[in-house]
């Protein structure tokens, strides 16, 4: 049943996914294009005023081109361009555009009540007129009608689009291969495996664990990771009965920190040994919060520091103070400029994406371990895909390089 | 790691020096040179001479676009790199258009002109010679506009003034009216954003001045989409080397950059010799088969 | 009393001295900083009073300061403001005359929600808002890292190996190129989890590592420079501002 | 099943350039801003009980935690007393000059001296790796002594090492972070990783 559920709700997804894409050739409206009527003066109107809605927008945007001839292009300063609801009504003025340009986006406001609001779906006429180094206008040429319109479905993006259902496929697929029982294979993670024997070091020592969740919110992928990995550690240490300290910088995060460890400890079978002076609010100032972290270090005195999530500056002064305390410190982010400080001052360093296959590592789980396949893969196409392609511009085979340049 | 009762080898205790006194050699390092005012001249790579001397060829009157893209945090860096490239501007007699895609660059749009412009250059006059135009929210967005339509986003100065009373601004219409574009900062939005949505387009001369962390990041646009580039303090230093070198009236006068430098060779002297020294400390003892840790 | 103590009264009179001294030449303002600055500073050579004030200080001060931001800049402008404009006239009378927008009701139930967790009945209720704010703003992170760097940076990747400069065929850039070129492939050989490291496959990665490595010891060295940067900052407070040792 | 319907919307607004949909997104992202001032709340309370806790039991140090609460407190008084309570409220925006900003400038400043002692006591040719971690800090660290002739070569060499194995490293690793998050998304909305609330 459940897993039922599961299937059905990725089969929406996947359908609520692509239906934008479906309708967009139907309801997706596009601009009309008239020619505009020609009219020579001298010095001489632009040619042909031509209007095309600006596409994969919400619209409120119009691409305007004219023509001019250049035997005139030198001699004339700039062009006024003016929009009007009628051809022969009121025009206001827009803009002007430099000598020798010959087009001009016209971005109305989205809001209504603003005077430059331009509604899609609605008849614009345009007027373009030129105005020569002495300062003479031409006679103004017209084009229109024009409408803008928004767009079902942006249709760039369509790459993206294929690459992520794709890749949900893969997860998907792996997933349920995973849960049939096929054993996979994943190669030992070192930071992965010293947790047990840092929680035992504690433990030994009877000092506490301080486990930091980094400075990122609660729906940064780094924070959502270690999440998952301070539920283990907390369940670990609640069967030891070692302290942990959770000082944390955002206060959602504590409450999903508190709710994490709080279950943990209940799942160990000790939810009388939690409560939420364990897991706190430090402030969420960056560098207060490291002074306080600093001085949790230097006077509670953790065996075992953990640093995992997202981390900034603050990186290098919470390890340094950690090795100064001969703590075992474990850390892992995201982020690649704080990676080489964790990597130089802690003893084991997850980088990038280990830190997000560290939960599936853990907790064996066949549906997480299913997922780490799926990127592997994902991975795998990856590198084929861009092998092909620098091979294809290396050879000069344009037609497969062009085709790689449109698949990624 | 040796088993503590035996009497350790002084190369042994050395090895876990303690490491207050690394603490007092930079916190040294870092002072002494500042206390004293000892500069260093730098010898100037190619990438920020090239900067350097494309606005040393810029003919008079040309118009140049400043974006005080940075803050209070970074100043210390950065701010060098605007004093020295203001003052060549100026020299040049170049029209100077000041703004900021940053909202703390405001604040340091002001003091610069007092600090560097107002004194240093009495006879450039505002709204003729230079305009502060002020911070404008949007980000890359704002830029495209510019680009698009540079009076539609800058109706008035920072003071409030309307742009079409300032004459300097009368042929403003787009950024493509610019002669060169320098973004100061390197954050975002910053530099990058400059070349991708003005420079890029455009073909606009962008240079940039950016932090020392940001600057790799940056290094891929030159030379193609940047025309020179400033990193960190060494950027600002071999900027001001160039500056004495064509200018020698500002020799005798304080280069924040260069003094900076100063502590920063210093300073990496010191870091890279206590290096040395462990490793020597370390390969001593692996030789005395001690120093298998 | 011990030497231990004494010595640390003798501290304290210094710094006492010290301050009210300064207060005078420089003022308060100046003062407070410069002793702060020192107070962080002092934490290099051991935890101490000294430190420990300015730290307990700091957290206390900063946690009002976003609060009094989240409300001044937040609550006030986008929450009561669009609920009911009139209310906030005193404080933004820009804001009085705006139309109210009930749809903003939604995030002041779901932020009660979210207090209700101080409850231990009701705190399960919680979760909803909590499951709200993470699903908002992990779609939004995924989107946004989605457009910006990932891939921009596949791209970026499928470039031309052959280097011309203005004499024709560049043959540094062509192995630099080939050069990025393996890297890259390589630092994600290294990433793969579900295939063991042997045979070529091991080389690829431990090839890997070592770029990464050699990345990790560059970054490192290259941010030397920004961090001195930031202590010539604060030593320029000191001996300049504060001091008036710098001319 | 919020979550899943939440985070779709977001996916899927990603695809629509429509104005509505534009809207919709534009008032999710005000609702989790207003959502986390209230959250902050929470904060403030932790805050508040575990310094409480520390005076009332007389734990070591509980002196400390008056210090914390009376900054809070007066912040607090300062910053919301209306008619005062606007940012630019001047003692408001003293205490954030000359006391805040100090204490973070000089946190921050510390890091010179932190990066100092890794480097000292990490940079050393241990083993492969760590040569390699030793060589290419070294190459990038030693461009700031002048050293006539060989300056410019050091300059070539760190410049390339900045522009080659910097540039693909870290490619590669936002390559595998860029997977890593679109799994971890898919596995959000189809509540395969739920620890975020609290469930394992």
């Amino acid at each position: 049943m459940e897993t039922k559920w599961r299937l059905a709700a990725i089969v929406i997804a996947l359908v609520m996914i692509l239906a934008p894409a479906l309708p967009a050739q139907d309801e997706g409206e596009m601009a009309d294009s008239m020619p505009a009527e020609i009219q020579m003066e001298p010095p001489p109107a632009p040619e042909l005023v031509l209007g095309e809605d600006v596409p994969n927008d919400g619209g409120h945007k119009l691409k305007l081109t004219w023509g001019y001839p250049a035997e005139w292009s030198d001699s004339v300063a700039r062009f006024l361009i003016f929009r009007g609801d009628a051809p022969d009504g009121e025009f206001k003025s827009l803009g002007e555009a430099a000598r020798g340009v010959t087009t001009y986006l016209d971005i109305g406001s989205k809001i209504k009540d603003n005077s430059d609001y331009m509604a899609n779906d609605h008849d614009f006429y345009y007027k373009v007129i030129a105005v020569a180094n002495n300062g003479t206008e031409s006679e103004p040429a017209i084009g229109g009608p024009f409408q803008t319109s928004g767009q079902w479905f942006h249709w760039g993006k369509v790459p993206v689009l294929v690459g992520v259902v794709l890749f949900g496929f893969f997860t998907v697929l792996f997933i349920n291969a995973a849960r049939k029982g096929k054993e996979l294979f994943v190669r030992p993670l070192a930071g992965i495996e010293a947790v047990d024997e840092a929680i035992g070091r504690a433990t030994e020592m009877g000092k506490p664990i301080l486990y930091v969740l980094g400075i990122g919110t609660a729906a940064d992928i780094a924070t959502i990771a270690s999440f998952t990995i301070l539920g283990r550690v907390a369940k670990k240490v609640a069967e030891y009965q070692t302290d942990l300290i959770v000082p944390c910088y955002e206060p959602i995060v504590m409450s999903v920190a508190q709710d994490v460890v709080k279950s943990a400890y209940m799942e160990a079978g000790r939810p009388d040994q939690y409560s939420d002076d364990q897991v706190f609010f430090v402030t969420n100032a960056q560098f207060a919060y490291v002074a306080g972290v600093n001085g949790i270090m230097v006077r509670d005195l953790p065996a075992t520091n953990f640093y995992l999530g997202y981390f900034a500056a603050e990186s290098l002064i919470l390890a340094e103070t950690g090795n100064s305390i001969g703590a075992i410190q474990i850390a892992g982010t995201d982020q690649i400029t704080q990676i080489p400080f964790f990597v130089v001052a802690c003893d084991y360093t997850l980088i990038g994406e280990e830190l997000y296959a560290a939960s599936a590592y853990l907790g064996r789980d066949p549906l997480l371990l299913g997922s780490l396949k799926a990127e592997d893969w994902g991975k795998g196409i990856l590198m084929v895909l861009m092998a092909v392609g620098v091979l294809a511009t290396a050879f000069g085979w344009n037609a497969i390089r062009e085709l790689v340049r449109v698949i990624l | 790691m040796s088993n503590g009762t035996e009497q350790k080898s002084i190369v042994e205790r050395l090895q876990f020096i303690d490491r207050r006194i690394i603490f007092v050699f930079i916190g040294l390092a870092v002072v002494i040179p500042l206390l004293f005012g000892v500069s260093l001249e730098e010898e100037t790579t190619p990438i920020v001479q090239r900067l350097f001397d494309f606005v040393d060829a810029l003919p008079e009157e040309s118009r140049v676009l400043l974006s005080f893209d940075y803050g209070p945090t970074t100043a210390p860096e950065i701010q060098p790199m605007m004093d020295a490239i203001l003052r060549q501007c100026a020299e040049r007699k170049a029209k100077l258009y000041m703004m900021a895609v940053w909202a703390t660059g405001h604040n340091l749009t002001g003091e610069t002109i007092a600090k560097i412009l107002n004194p240093e250059y009495p006879e450039y006059q505002y709204g003729i010679d230079y305009v502060n135009l002020g911070y404008k929210a949007g980000n890359q967005g704002l830029i495209r506009l510019l680009y698009v339509d540079f009076k539609r986003m800058y109706s008035t100065d920072a003071a409030g003034t309307a742009i079409d009373s300032i004459p300097m601004m009368e042929n403003i219409n787009s950024l493509k009216n610019f002669d060169l574009i320098i973004s100061f900062g390197g954050g975002f939005p910053g530099i990058k954003e400059w070349i991708l949505y003005a420079g890029d387009p455009g073909k606009i001369p962008v240079g940039g001045g950016c932090t020392a962390v940001s600057a790799p990041l940056l290094y891929p646009y030159y030379p193609n989409q940047l025309v020179g580039l400033l990193g960190g303090a060494k950027g600002a230093a071999e900027y001001e080397a160039a500056l004495l070198k064509a200018y020698p009236k500002f020799r005798g006068r304080k280069m924040a950059g260069m003094s900076l430098m100063m502590s920063q060779t210093v300073a990496h002297l010191v870091i890279m010799l206590f290096i040395l020294f462990g490793n020597t400390l370390y390969f001593l003892l692996r030789a005395s088969g001690k120093g298998r840790s | 009393m011990n030497g231990k103590q004494a010595a640390s009264y003798v501290v304290l009179a210094i710094v006492i001295v010290a301050f009210a001294v300064s207060i005078v030449l420089k003022g308060l303002l100046v003062t407070v900083g410069a002793f702060l600055t020192l107070f962080i500073f002092s934490f290099l050579y051991k935890d101490n009073p000294y430190y420990k004030f300015a730290e307990h200080l700091f957290v206390g001060v900063s946690a009002a300061y976003w609060m009094c931001m989240g409300f001044w800049g937040t609550m006030v402008p986008n929450l009561f403001g669009k609920l009911y404009p009139p209310m906030v006239g005193p404080v933004m009378p820009a804001l009085k005359d705006n139309a109210a927008e009930p749809f903003m009701l939604i995030p002041l139930i779901l932020g009660i929600l979210l207090l209700l967790r101080l409850s231990s009945s009701v705190g399960w209720i919680s979760r909803w808002a909590l499951a709200f704010i993470v699903g908002t703003t992990a779609g939004l992170n995924l989107i946004r890292y989605l457009r910006s760097d990932f891939i921009q940076q596949i791209n970026n990747t499928t470039f031309s190996l052959y280097a011309t400069g203005a004499t024709g065929f560049n043959l540094g850039e062509t192995l630099s190129n080939i050069a990025i070129f393996v890297s890259v492939m390589t630092g994600l050989i290294y990433f793969f989890f579900s295939k063991e490291h042997k045979g070529a496959f091991g080389v690829g990665a431990r090839t890997g590592i070592i770029v990464l490595m050699v990345t990790f010891g560059a970054s490192f060295g290259y941010t030397v420079m920004a961090r001195i940067s930031l202590l010539v900052g604060r030593m320029q407070f000191l001996f300049g501002d504060w001091l008036g040792m710098m001319q | 099943m919020i979550v899943f319907l939440v985070s779709l919307f977001m996916v899927v607004q990603y695809y629509v350039p429509l104005d509505s949909w534009a809207w919709m997104y534009q008032y999710l992202i005000d609702w989790t801003i207003i959502i986390g001032v209230f959250a902050l709340l929470l904060g403030i309370w932790s805050l508040w009980r575990v310094n409480f806790n520390k005076i009332k039991q007389r734990a070591e140090n509980w002196e400390y935690a008056v210090i914390t609460l009376a900054g809070l407190l007066i912040m607090m008084i300062v910053g919301f007393v209306p008619g005062w309570g606007n940012l630019n409220n001047y003692v408001y925006e003293h205490f954030f000059y000359y006391i805040l900003v100090p204490i973070q400038a000089t946190m921050f400043s510390l890091l010179a001296f932190f990066i100092s002692s890794a480097a000292f006591r990490a940079f050393r040719a241990r083993s492969l790796l760590a040569t390699l971690l030793l060589f290419a800090g070294l190459v990038i660290m030693i461009r700031f002594v002048p050293m006539g002739q060989v300056s410019s070569y050091i300059s070539d060499l760190s410049g390339w090492i900045l522009r080659v194995p910097n540039l693909a490293a870290k490619r590669a690793i936002i390559i595998g972070i860029g997977l890593g998050a679109i799994a971890t998304a898919f596995k959000i909305m189809f509540g395969i990783e739920r620890a975020y609330l609290g469930r394992d």
